[in-house]
């Protein structure tokens, strides 16, 4: 990887570090649980990366490393769809609310 | 252009997307209209990017490999038993169960990103100094995320470490360790860079993951349960950084991305939560929690109780009412009950609402959720700083399976654990009735004083069923 | 340029274009005025590509490419010491106020 | 690592820095507190970005050059002179000249940034497609940037371009231009591919060099001078994104982030002020200014005016006041005395309040800065919004050299051009003393039937020494 591509992608992540920063301002407390596990799914992306280092280890010998990198795809996964579903039902709660409002 | 760059060039796009739909997503799920939404944007954004990863130069050209080196046989299987492993826990768990939940699911998040980071150390040949430290610290971080959450999880559905352990010289240790595991950090990085042989490297990445799964435990085993939410998101802030960093070393920029935007939006919904309960983020993981104590236990005074039939017709006179549930309504799945009450005060001319306190039952929002459901109106519910100044015009506050959050000694008793807390000043009401069922303490074990002050009045019960009882009471 | 920057590049402006939008949000409108000029002295950052253009331009014969980096270099000094010191001089005007206030 | 490895580790670093500053810079400066210390940082910022370029690779190797090709020469002559220019100006600018001149800057950005995209494309020969297009880009925005400028600059100052030129088929000839100028983007970037030659190539650089330069010009003279402010707030987020698409041809990253930063932000401050001015941006960019009716020219009545001695003893009586200033306070310079009045007013027993409307004066926030100067204290100074509703219990209304802010036509005249600015309903006043020198209309240019209702009496003189007298006459 070239040294510019490497200081660019940390150039990225400070830049989406400020803006993560700017983007949650007032929440009110009902939406802390619901904002705590959308983002927690989103926190599930590392399965992009544990689909390509899977991919990489089936290229190399060693069972250990395709194991883990089928781990980590498995967890990975189950933190995406869990974490989706879940938020999703818990705001689906507060859906009633807004319907009976109106 | 050869076909290679239009793949770089294609897949970019796709991931640039993918990151636009995780910061739309971020943003809508902050407001209350359009939460949902947001989820849904967010989880597409997610799709995308899978979608998008398969069409990688090293996943697309192991097609060529047999069947137990294809990555999609392998990628696919294991999609869809996480898939169905997630959807089936997330379809299953109980609402007071979810918060245990989103900490299982975290901890998860912590663990792929560490294996992803050993997967590449086995792997990787072309690994350089900078994507080594990068590695090092995704393993740090993805350590602590997954037995910090861990612990968290198994604290709040009281299945593990439900005593708050107390670590002498904790922060002693725990900073020890993390500095042993940066070491472990270095020791690879200088691996990398040929300084030291590659058995030395191995054994920098051995010594960072054991520190920092030993320093996930021993930071969060010592915190107590009721500051658990706060260290969920903490730890939801961590596993967005591992990402990160496993972006930055396979250099994948929407992993750079989105991982840094849940890095640190998590941290300042830490910050925020943290205010809420009206603590710091540094004493509550460095302050010690040793020092108990079980509110004053000098002259025990016996509360009062009273009868339901005593009860209606104290209710029947009072002119304002105020509820305050906790997390024994939620037990009790009192809600329903307790909207059939208001309706009959409120037809007897009363005027009511409901206090709701931020961390009132087991997660925040806990008690939004339930009155929802029973359909009471939202402008009824009020926050304790809408609802304290009125409190001492309020005829009857009736306390429904709520301890902690009306707790008098976050006020005035220093030496307890709670001080500091904002409460709901229940005990300005002219009468305050406390529905439970026995003398059980709540959920951050302290005595409550409030039960033995003379315009408090217990009636102990289920807190469903003494509702009931009231509302039939009104009927006859 | 290596295809791989040019991306990144491409994803710092996309995320950059996303954090201003979120840095302005409700500004009273007495700061519109500073907070316009302080930004417009901010745009004046082309002076960087102006010196490099400059610096490159050096490099070739070509008169007239040296003749537009310098009135590029110029120009852009004007935007930016005038903008901050306009910017400032606004700003000092409100001060006052504060001031007084206390 | 080479020696070129860790200057570009180095400078990059310190491009983060100080893109870093300018993001803090923005914070803060949208906050009251905090502003000047946000401009500070930014200028920092600008500052080491300016520092670190002098150690890129591309002017570090001009030193060996003689002095006539040594780029450290050339930047200091530039950088001296530019600065000296720059200081000048903004040093001998006054308060009311401050729009234009920010105005005048925002051009010469603009302009500079075309010039380093024309600099680049005579210079650079390993341009590729993609720096090619970004190149095209940053001539067409730069170029709007500069023309569009100018003439917002010449029509608040008023030297150039004061009438409202009426272009027919503004529309028309805009989108052409827009569209033409982008055909010659792609010429060039088809010529950098090598499916044209260079010579053709060139055509399309001065095709859209052209296109753009007119098309500010054109896009800009037809729209009125009170809509300057807005058009300046968005051109200057032109130029950041002309800073940043230069950054992308150049590849350099401390122009991409900033300026994008700014071409964003501006964006966003440019809808808020639109809102303020209850406008459309699309209405204000592509609406037709053509149908400008001067009012309802019909039944003329004469208004009524008063000397000083009368208006006083109607003062002297009144137990609540309002100033409504506007611009014809800042021409007579008349805060001190507003605020003498207002002091005696005090004394007097009434209760005095000023109401500011947002585009009161000849740029935001021009009558906030007047009256602190004036040590008018913050809290007497409300917004339309709070002022309006308590309009109608006001004794007087004194409305100081203002006159389209108080046009009760925005409210209930559909025909006329100033329809649906939010106003000040001086009107609603008991009695409105309007001072102002004789008929003259405002910026707008439009009639004012506020000054013939019956409530309304005109004391014309200068606005100072109207109000001084007003002063003796309290002081007697
Ligand atoms: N909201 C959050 O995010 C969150 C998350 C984790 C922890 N916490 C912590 O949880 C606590 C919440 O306070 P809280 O006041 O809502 O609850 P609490 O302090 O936990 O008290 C609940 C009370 O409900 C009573 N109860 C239980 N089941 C009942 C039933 N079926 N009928 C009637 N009463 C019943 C219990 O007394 P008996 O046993 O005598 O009936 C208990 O005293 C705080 O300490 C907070 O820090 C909050
Ligand atoms: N604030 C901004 O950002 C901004 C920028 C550009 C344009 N504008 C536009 O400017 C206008 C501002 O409205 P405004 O009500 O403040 O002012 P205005 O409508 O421009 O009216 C100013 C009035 O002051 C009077 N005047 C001038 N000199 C005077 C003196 N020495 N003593 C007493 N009176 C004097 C003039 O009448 P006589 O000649 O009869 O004395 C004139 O009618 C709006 O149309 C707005 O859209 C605002």
């Amino acid at each position: 990887m070239a040294i510019g591509e490497i200081l660019l992608l940390v150039f990225v992540f400070v830049i989406a570090g400020f803006l993560g920063v700017e983007l949650i301002s007032k929440v009110p407390s009902q939406l802390h649980t619901p904002l705590m596990s959308g983002t927690n799914a989103i926190s599930g992306i590392t399965i992009v990366g544990a689909i390509s280092a899977t991919a990489v280890a089936l290229h190399t010998d060693g069972m250990l490393s395709n194991i883990c990198g089928f781990a980590a795809i498995v967890l990975a996964t189950i933190n995406v769809i869990g974490g989706y579903m879940v938020t999703d039902r818990m705001l689906g709660m507060f859906k009633k609310k807004g319907d009976d409002k109106k | 252009m050869t076909f290679d760059n239009i793949r770089t060039i294609c897949t970019t796009i796709l991931y640039m997307i993918s990151s636009v739909l995780f910061i739309r997503g971020i943003k809508l799920l902050g407001k209350a209209d359009t939460a949902r939404k947001g989820n849904l944007l967010s989880s597409v954004g997610m799709l995308i990017a899978v979608v998008t990863v398969l069409f990688e130069k090293e996943v697309t050209s192991t097609i060529s490999f047999g069947p137990a080196q294809n990555a999609y046989i392998w990628t696919i299987a294991a999609i869809a038993l996480g898939g169905i492993i997630g959807a089936v826990w997330s379809k299953k768990v109980e609402m007071t169960g979810m918060p245990q939940l989103v900490a299982l699911f975290n901890g998860f998040g912590g663990l792929s990103s560490l294996l992803v980071a050993l997967t590449q150390y086995m792997t990787d040949k072309n690994i350089n100094i900078f994507s080594s430290i990068a590695l090092g610290l995704t393993i740090a971080i993805g350590a602590i995320a997954f037995t910090g959450s861990i612990v968290a999880w198994g604290k709040l559905s009281g299945k593990m470490f439900k005593k708050n352990v107390t670590i002498p010289a904790k922060n002693a240790i725990n900073g020890l360790l993390a500095f042993v595991g940066l070491v472990g950090v270095v020791i690879y990085a200088l691996s990398i860079a040929g300084v030291v042989g590659a058995d030395i490297g191995k054994i920098g990445v051995i010594i960072v993951t054991c520190a920092y799964l030993v320093l996930g435990l021993t930071m969060v085993v010592a915190i107590g349960g009721g500051d658990m939410p706060v260290i969920i998101s903490l730890l939801n802030a961590f596993s967005g950084l591992a990402a990160a960093f496993a972006g930055l070393s396979i250099s994948n920029s929407v992993l750079v991305v989105s991982g840094c935007l849940v890095g640190t939006s998590g941290l300042i919904l830490t910050l925020i939560m943290c205010k809420a309960m009206n603590r710091t983020l540094y004493n509550l993981l460095f302050g010690s929690f040793g020092s108990t104590k079980k509110g004053t236990a000098g002259e025990q005074k016996e509360p009062k109780s009273m009868s339901v039939e005593d009860a209606y017709l104290i209710l029947e006179a009072a002119s304002s009412v105020v509820f305050i549930p906790g997390y024994g309504m939620a037990v009790a799945q009192a809600q329903h009950a307790v909207k059939e009450l208001c309706d009959k005060l409120e037809a007897n001319g009363a005027e009511v609402s409901f206090a709701i306190h931020p961390v009132a039952g087991r997660m925040p929002g806990h008690m939004n959720v339930l009155l929802a459901e029973a359909n009471v109106p939202y402008e009824q519910l009020k926050t304790a700083d809408e609802m304290n100044p009125q409190m001492s015009n309020t005829d009857v506050a009736i306390v429904i399976g709520a301890n902690d959050v009306v707790n008098p000694s976050a006020i005035n008793d220093e030496s307890s654990p709670l001080y500091g807390m904002p409460i709901i000043n229940a005990f300005e009401a002219r009468t305050v009735f406390v529905l439970k069922r026995g003398k059980g303490t709540g959920f951050s074990g302290v005595e409550n004083p409030l039960f033995t002050n003379d315009n408090t009045v217990m009636i102990y019960g289920d807190a469903k069923q003494t509702v009931t009882q009231l509302v039939s009471e009104f009927e006859d």
